[in-house]
């Protein structure tokens, strides 16, 4: 029960902070100049006052601000996150296309990135000071200062250029017409480069907190104990240091988790991943305000909802938190 | 001062770490002397490979400007922007951290929400919008910037102010009737620098990651010679002309890792509880 | 028969130290069922003794000499695997800090069991029985439940016998026990003691038990060595050592030792009323963001004294009594729910914050810990000074004004422009009264302001408040955990409980005929207290 | 080439052509090869378009990937001459005023609806002359009535004669779009609009959003054995520089023009079974210029404006910032259209007549403000370089870049200095040129209109009358109005340019017209 209440409690939060969101978002958008109408009239090489005229009665924008911001609060309530103006098409369907690639993306990224931080990190203490945790350390700094889109290009070329490995664009073999297994498989094989590339930032990340929190954990006095009773190394390391230094990675990760989701942009951008980071890259220069806003909002509310499971599971894992509170 | 200095000097990472801080900031600084005309120029043919004419060791662009002279100067532009987008974020984040910690209650309540606010949009993707939306320069680009780094900073103030809030000399300057403003200021504020500095350190150098991510975006400012701008241009042409972005990289790069390198020194060195000694 | 027997060790520091080494030509003998106390100040070495038994040193400090032989078995040199499987089977450990020594994740059960496991003994049943057995043995209530329950959900008392029993769980020869009182409250501190008493008694373990507390040593040990800076100045059985002692180390130690018999009462009679504290409530409770009320805490219940110019009233209670809370509360540092205070002729409850500033002057205060109290980022002259400043004395003369105080605590002017960290804990606990002293206060609130200073420096601090109190003629009001400071510097005792004052009495009625029973436990409990130490 | 065709003469081609009706327009490279069935093109499009209707949206990419769709009446050969589409075959009467043309019969909607002249007159009376802002001036100023006269013929009558009325037929200007299925409806939000119905040789069948739009073959199509490809895909991939891999990894067979950055195009060519055309765009003969604000300050100087054009080095331009591709362009009309004058004044590149220029004008050292065009980085490599040329002859400019919405916003309410800028010229300077010099078509909120201010009476009236005038009459009044626009430099004109379309050689009769990378796959087929 309290559990709920605790997470009955987030969410109002949550959904507070969405519409303080959405509604500044709305007007920071509409301060950038021009509107949907006129990038289409610049796309379209040629356009006179009527086309502008009719485009942007059509869209809505000859209304006063502020009706349509109450429009769209009032819509927003109810997940309508109305119409693209560019596509013609309900934004919620537009973002629901993209969202399943991002958070496949993301996903693996994630995991892929946890998985390793946490295991790099793990070595790397255990082996401090000596040459392997040199090695380790080093490539997490590596990785942690190149720019991204920077290993993004590099990983192009090596791997699907020159090697010829993986496929370096997309999300599936378009036109292959795979079902089932070799879909499946086929879609993975292009989340590799993707995947990977966004996820080495944060395996530097995690691998250098990690390391950083199993020497500090490593210091505590229930390790001592631990020594004293006779405990071997190896479950001193598994159970009482690594054990207790994950909470803090997991959690930072977690409440990373919701912010990769948003920040996939340069990613999906380099490898043609149809996710909604590019879709917002894309609505942001065509003015496609409504697309742009369900971006934000839906990726605000994943940050929401990723920091709520965060929290929910570090409730979980650490019995020192009551949970409830 | 001296103990901090020896801490510091025996984390050799660091010392690294600050022989090529120097090194970049010597570049920014001889810039203009060693290219006095504007690396904009157009000096010779395009894509000439490094070394292969002499004076043009880092080899020339697409429009046949000089790289060399891009990455000196462009060395002055990210370092300012990296310094002057942190320095804007600690202005935003100190006073709010400091302000939250120390009164506590609803004002920490609101003030953390406000925070909050900021962290639940997606960082990135906001700074994307703020530099389209003030249009690129110099200027939206630090906004946009510090506006997406300030929130930790004001999450770290405000912890480290709540502990020293209740450190027993805080109290001794309340009992002693010293003014608010004046014990925020005299008392919590400067006792917070240490992890502040160490934060900042960090800060500049993901200040340079974010601006060569927006340039990369097309979204720098067309005026400025950046490394950012650097490899914005020159990735189409990753191909048949690697180093128009390498050296401009490799210039990110060792500029990120020092800074990560001096800002762990100086974790060490403040904190030496924490000094990472091996097992 | 030997358990023990640690013959001229020796132990190198780092070259960096401040000495070559942290003990150096230790030699001491523990018999089974026998406890040796090692006592010592801070830096005395008397922890690495432990560690070093128990193959857990630093990894920068090296034996360097001589030899630990458990039960005739050579420990210096022998490989971490041989070590490990001697530690728990053969040596257990309990440590200082029961809140950090047991892995908050772990169910104390898998703790237990951790032991076994890792020694390979016995099957699986028989492990979980033993570690019922175990709880039952060390006193635990309702070891079923205990045994499923996380380190956080039991207190520091049983956190320490649920060590005790991990601890004993293979019934080692020798158990270490690294101050194991040390971070507990008087009864609870009185009840492991004897826990640990009985328990080695009745498995004949030797015990090499650390402490800085000739109290603790006069209550448990048979033998006693006694540490100063690495080397043992004196070791023998323990009632000898107590009452006999021959090196001067030890009689300084031993005479720092506040005595339980109060001194002669002063005569307070005509002096005015200083402090009036009347009716005072406070309790903590926590606001929930979405009406979930956390429990409340009642820390301060009608609390009501009196202080006389020149007098000193004891608050004394164990931790979460609420004294404390009182102190602060008297101070405005906390604002009370209810509460009248008067200071001198001056209300000081109900004045706005923005007004109170210049009443503040009037009652200063002294804190506990001596490390946290001063600005570690301002000159000790500075420090002083800030407060006349505050209110508005010119800063040249509040200066000067520091550097006669600095005088006047015995750290000499020239100190003024130095930072508090080349201070020892002693100098600046002086700095802290100097700071409360810069502003002439009528009251001083004296919050455990001996209680984190070794015994011989706790002394000098306690002549000092006392020697000012009667140039100045302050008021004091006196918050400890410590009856025996207590007997040696109040006039008057309050004894507080829960939030409330149970017993207010003049300080040697209270020792000599306690009428409430929280009072007569607390007296109890007093490690030492019925043996006679030798007195200076 | 210079194409200066008389009206007559172009219709007699046209029905010169209606004899050997059936026989492909344009004979293909390699008369030998037979055109084979089947194979799958994958193609890069960028940017992903707003809608496929094409006759509400007219972007580049919707143009591309809609004009194999939908058809017109007529389609052009690379010499602007027309062929039949939609009109089997067509007359225009001796005074120039009425049009007759005479439809296909037997074809179908892609529903499976008739094709009939109802159709037609609903398309150009009614649905473009509301949506269209390129037909909608066309129609309304010149077309005196658009009438059916038949179930399969539309006559249109002008007010007065109109030679260039006959370049408008073309897919992208009118298409034809069913009336059965917007009749009545509100054009805009037609819910069909999302699957687009036309007699094209392609059929729409889905569009990924964000990945790729399919289009397969449409099995009704009224030419036999057409279309020859089976499946077409349009990808979206928004980084140029994946595009390019992708081509090279062989995922894509073809990089649209603009969906491949110029730079990369020798590097491709240079690989094997690789073609590259520059053909494909003669209607649109895109011509670009330095957009010059002429309203105040030195920039309304003539003689600053004549210094800039000297201080521009365009053959730098061409040769570096455009790999080579396009022409430099000293006249406002397109030598790669009607009624260009070779003999003009020329602008040739000279940094010291530039600075005496500067030195004689008003212009005082005030920093100009240059709006980078947001089209691409060869664009902002290209502004970086004329700012450099700027700069060396003593002219400060700064750049300023902003988003397609910014940029459009700006250039529509005139609030910029400099910025490049190119536009189509449809054939016809009528058509395509005068837009951006008449004084009447300073207009705001328009990026493709007179925007520069530029008003010149003189001019005006020379373009009037040139649009009207007889076929004989034209050159010589197109010729006047050159050589005062040479003068005067209401903008500076830059580059003739050609957009490279690269695509593999097994790709046979890939861009047969004027328009060819828009109605690609009536002709195309495969190599296997």
């Amino acid at each position: 029960m309290p559990l709920l209440r605790f997470i009955a409690g987030r969410l109002v939060k949550g959904v507070i902070v969405l519409i303080a969101i959405a509604t500044m978002n709305f007007f920071l958008i509409r301060a950038a100049p021009g509107d949907p109408a006129s990038v289409l009239a610049g796309e379209a090489g040629a356009a006179d006052e009527e086309f502008l005229r009719q485009l942007r009665q059509q869209f809505g924008l000859d209304q006063p601000i502020t009706t349509q911001l109450w429009i769209y609060l009032t819509d927003i309530i109810t997940l309508d996150l109305g119409f693209s103006y560019r596509q013609g098409r309900p934004v919620l369907d537009l973002i629901l296309e993209r969202l399943p690639a991002t958070l496949l993306l993301t996903g693996a990224a994630f995991i892929f990135s946890l998985t390793l931080g946490i295991i790099f990190g793990i070595l790397a203490a255990r082996r401090a000071g000596k040459w392997s945790d040199s090695v380790i350390t080093t490539g997490a700094l590596f990785f942690y200062a190149t720019p991204l889109f920077w290993i993004a290009l590099m990983s192009q070329i090596i791997f699907a250029l020159w090697l010829g490995w993986l496929p370096n664009t997309g999300f599936r073999t378009i036109g292959a017409g795979y079902t089932g297994l070799r879909y499946a498989l086929d879609v993975g094989l292009h989340l590799i480069l993707p995947a990977t590339t966004l996820g080495l930032f944060f395996t530097a990340l995690y691998t250098r907190m990690m390391r950083a929190s199993m020497l500090e954990i490593a210091g505590s006095d229930f390790v001592k104990t631990a020594r004293a009773k006779g405990v071997p190394e190896g479950r001193i390391v598994r159970r009482h240091i690594a054990r207790n230094a994950i909470l803090p990675v997991v959690t930072l990760a977690g409440l990373q988790a919701g912010q990769i989701v948003g920040g996939a942009v340069l990613t999906e951008t380099v490898f043609g991943w149809p996710g909604i980071g590019r879709l917002m890259f894309e609505a942001l220069s065509q003015r496609d305000y409504q697309v742009l806003l369900g971006v934000f909002f839906v990726s605000s509310a994943m940050v929401v909802l990723f920091n709520l499971i965060t929290d929910v599971v570090y409730r979980v894992a650490d019995p020192r938190i009551e949970v409830g509170r | 001062m001296k103990a901090f200095f020896k801490r510091f000097a025996r984390n050799k990472g660091a010392v690294i770490g600050l022989i090529i801080l120097a090194i970049i900031l010597a570049a920014a600084v001889l810039a203009p002397y060693f290219y006095p005309t504007s690396p904009w120029r157009m000096v010779t043919r395009p894509f000439l490979a490094p070394m292969a004419m002499d004076g043009y060791w880092l080899g020339t662009d697409a429009l046949g400007r000089d790289v060399a002279s891009g990455v000196m100067h462009g060395a002055r532009v990210s370092l300012i922007i990296g310094l002057v987008s942190t320095l804007t974020a600690l202005a935003i984040g100190i006073p709010i951290g400091a302000l939250a910690g120390y009164f506590g209650g609803l004002l920490d309540d609101a003030l953390m929400r406000f925070t909050e606010f900021f962290q639940t949009i997606p960082a990135f993707a906001l700074a994307i919008v703020i530099v389209a939306i003030l249009q690129p320069s110099l200027f939206s680009i630090v906004i946009a910037i510090a506006i997406v780094s300030w929130p930790p900073v004001a999450r770290l103030v405000r912890g480290e102010v709540l502990s020293l809030r209740s450190r027993e000399y805080v109290q001794a300057a309340v009992v002693i009737g010293q003014s608010t403003p004046r014990i925020i200021l005299t008392q919590v504020l400067p006792n917070t620098i240490a992890p502040i500095t160490v934060m900042a350190s960090i800060m500049v150098a993901s200040a340079i990651l974010l601006e060569s991510a927006l340039s990369f975006l097309g979204l720098g400012d067309p005026n400025m010679m950046t490394w950012g701008y650097m490899i914005g241009a020159g990735r189409t042409r990753l191909i048949e002309a690697w180093w128009i972005s390498f050296f401009p990289g490799v210039a990110i790069f060792l500029t990120v890792l020092a800074l990560n390198l001096v800002g762990e020194g100086l974790n060490d060195a403040l904190n030496p509880r924490l000094s990472r000694e091996g097992g | 028969m030997t358990v023990l027997a640690i013959d001229n060790l020796s132990l190198a520091l780092p070259k960096l130290a401040d000495r070559t080494y942290a003990v150096e030509g230790l030699s001491l003998d523990i018999d089974a069922g026998e406890t040796l106390c090692v006592v010592g100040e801070s830096g005395s070495g008397k922890s690495m003794t432990a560690h070093a038994v128990i193959g857990l040193l630093p990894s920068a400090v090296k034996p360097a000499g001589g030899s630990i032989k458990l039960a005739g078995r050579e420990l210096i040199g022998l490989s971490d695997g041989e070590m490990r499987k001697l530690r728990g089977r053969d040596v257990g450990m309990i440590f200082q800090e029961p809140m950090t020594s047991l892995n908050p994740v772990m169910r104390i059960s898998d703790q237990i069991l951790e032991t076994f496991e890792s020694h390979r003994m016995f099957n699986a049943q028989q492990r979980m029985r033993r570690t019922f057995e175990l709880l039952e043995e060390v006193g635990l209530p309702d070891p079923k439940y205990i045994a499923r329950a996380f380190p956080h959900e039991l207190s520091g008392g049983q956190r320490q016998r649920v060590m005790i029993a991990v601890a004993l769980a293979l019934e080692p020869k020798l158990l270490i026990a690294d101050e194991p009182t040390t971070a507990l409250d008087v009864t609870t501190q009185a009840q492991i003691l004897k826990l640990i008493d009985e328990l080695r008694r009745k498995h004949g373990t030797a015990v090499l038990f650390i402490t800085h507390d000739f109290g603790v040593v006069a209550e448990i040990a048979d033998d006693v060595a006694v540490l100063q800076n690495g080397l043992c100045v004196e070791s023998g059985r323990a009632e000898e050592v107590l009452q006999k002692p021959t090196h001067d180390y030890t009689k300084r130690l031993l005479a720092a030792v506040p005595s339980l018999t109060p001194p002669p009462p002063k005569d307070l009679s005509g002096e005015p009323d200083a402090l009036i504290v009347r009716n005072l409530h406070k309790t903590y409770g926590g606001r929930g963001f979405f009406g979930g009320g956390s429990r409340k805490v009642v820390a301060a219940k009608d609390v009501a004294f009196t202080i006389k110019r020149g007098e000193t009233l004891g608050l004394v209670g164990e931790s979460g009594s609420g004294k404390s809370t009182v102190g602060r509360c008297i101070l405005r540092l906390i604002e009370p729910d209810d509460g009248f205070i008067k200071v001198g002729d001056t209300e000081f409850h109900g004045v706005p914050v923005r007004q109170l500033r210049p009443l503040r002057k009037r009652i200063q205060m002294v804190f506990q810990d001596p490390y946290a109290s001063l600005n570690p980022r301002r000159t000790v002259g500075r420090i002083i000074a800030e407060g006349p400043e505050a209110q508005d004395v010119p800063r040249a003369d509040a200066e000067k004004r520091a550097r006669e105080l600095l005088d006047l605590v015995g750290l000499g002017a020239s100190s003024a422009h130095r930072y508090p960290h080349e201070f020892s804990g002693g100098q600046r606990q002086r700095i802290g009264i100097a700071r409360a002293l810069a502003l002439d206060p009528d009251v001083l609130v004296a919050d455990e302001p001996v209680s984190a200073l070794d015994v011989s420096v706790q002394a000098q601090i306690l002549d000092l408040i006392q020697d000012l109190q009667k140039r100045l003629g302050l008021a004091i009001l006196f918050v400890t955990h410590d009856l025996r400071v207590a007997a040696q510097v109040c006039d008057r005792i309050a004894v507080m409980q829960r939030g409330e004052i149970v017993e207010l009495e003049p300080t040697a009625q209270l020792f000599a005929n306690p009428k409430h029973p929280y009072t007569r436990s607390l007296l109890a409990a007093v490690p030492g207290a019925h043996v006679k130490v030798a007195a200076a | 080439m210079i194409q200066k065709k008389t009206g007559r003469a172009l219709a007699s081609t046209a029905l010169a052509l209606l004899l050997s009706a059936g026989v492909v327009a344009m004979q293909p490279q390699d008369a030998k090869a037979e055109p084979q069935r089947g194979g799958t093109v994958q193609l890069a499009v960028t940017p992903e378009p707003p809608s496929l209707m094409l006759g509400l949206f007219q972007n580049g990419p919707t143009q591309m990937i809609a004009g194999d769709i939908y058809e017109s009446l007529l389609r052009y050969d690379t010499d602007l001459t027309p062929q039949p589409s939609l009109a089997e075959s067509w007359e225009i009467s001796d005074d120039q005023l009425v049009y007759t043309f005479t439809l296909r019969e037997g074809v179908l909607w892609h529903d499976g609806e008739p094709f009939t002249a109802d159709d037609v007159v609903f398309s150009l009376d009614v649905f473009l002359r509301e949506v269209h802002p390129r037909w909608r001036p066309t129609v309304n100023a010149q077309v005196a009535s658009i009438e059916k006269t038949g179930d399969y013929e539309v006559t249109i009558t002008l007010n007065e004669p109109f030679e260039p009325i006959m370049l408008s037929f073309e897919v992208g200007t009118t298409p034809i779009i069913p009336k059965h299925i917007y009749e009545g409806t509100d054009y805009r939000t037609n819910e069909m609009n999302s699957t687009p119905i036309g007699t094209g040789p392609m059929k729409f069948v889905e569009w990924d959003s964000g990945s790729y739009v399919h289009l397969e073959r449409n099995e009704d199509y009224y030419l036999e054995g057409r279309p020859y490809i089976d499946e077409v895909y349009y990808r979206f991939i928004p980084d140029a520089a994946s595009r390019a891999v992708a081509f090279e990894t062989g995922t894509i067979d073809v990089l649209t023009g603009g969906s491949v950055e110029i730079f990369d195009v020798p590097r491709l060519e240079a690989q094997d079974n690789v073609c590259v055309t520059t053909a494909g765009w003669e209607l649109f003969a895109p011509h670009s210029w330095l957009a010059v604000n002429v309203r105040e300050g030195a920039l309304a100087d003539k003689t600053f404006r004549q210094a800039m054009m000297y201080a521009i080095d365009r053959e730098f331009a061409r040769d570096v910032v455009w790999s080579g591709f396009g022409t430099v362009a000293n006249s406002p009309i397109s030598s790669r259209t009607l009624f260009h004058s070779e003999d003009l004044h020329e602008y040739t590149y000279d940094p010291d007549r530039a600075r005496e220029l500067v030195a004689e004008s008003s212009y005082d050292g005030e920093t100009l403000e240059f709006l980078v065009m947001p089209y691409g980085e060869t664009w902002t490599r290209w502004a970086e370089a004329t700012r450099q040329n700027l700069e060396d002859v003593g002219i400060n400019v700064n750049l300023v870049t902003t988003d397609v919405a910014g940029w459009s916003e700006r250039l529509g309410t005139f609030n910029f200095q400099l910025t490049h800028n190119f536009l189509y010229q449809y054939g016809d300077p009528a058509l395509g040129v005068s837009r951006s010099y008449v004084a009447s078509n300073i207009v705001e909120g328009n990026p493709f209109a007179n925007v520069m201010g530029y008003a010149n009476e003189e001019v005006d009236a020379l373009f009037a009358e040139a649009a009207n005038a007889p076929s004989e009459d034209r050159p010589a009044l197109y010729q006047r109005a050159q050589e005062i626009l040479v003068d005067e430099l209401p903008v500076l004109w830059m580059i003739e340019m050609d957009f490279p379309t690269v695509y593999r050689c097994d790709l046979q009769d890939f861009i047969t017209t004027a328009i060819g990378v828009n109605d690609t796959f009536r002709d195309a087929w495969l190599q296997q």
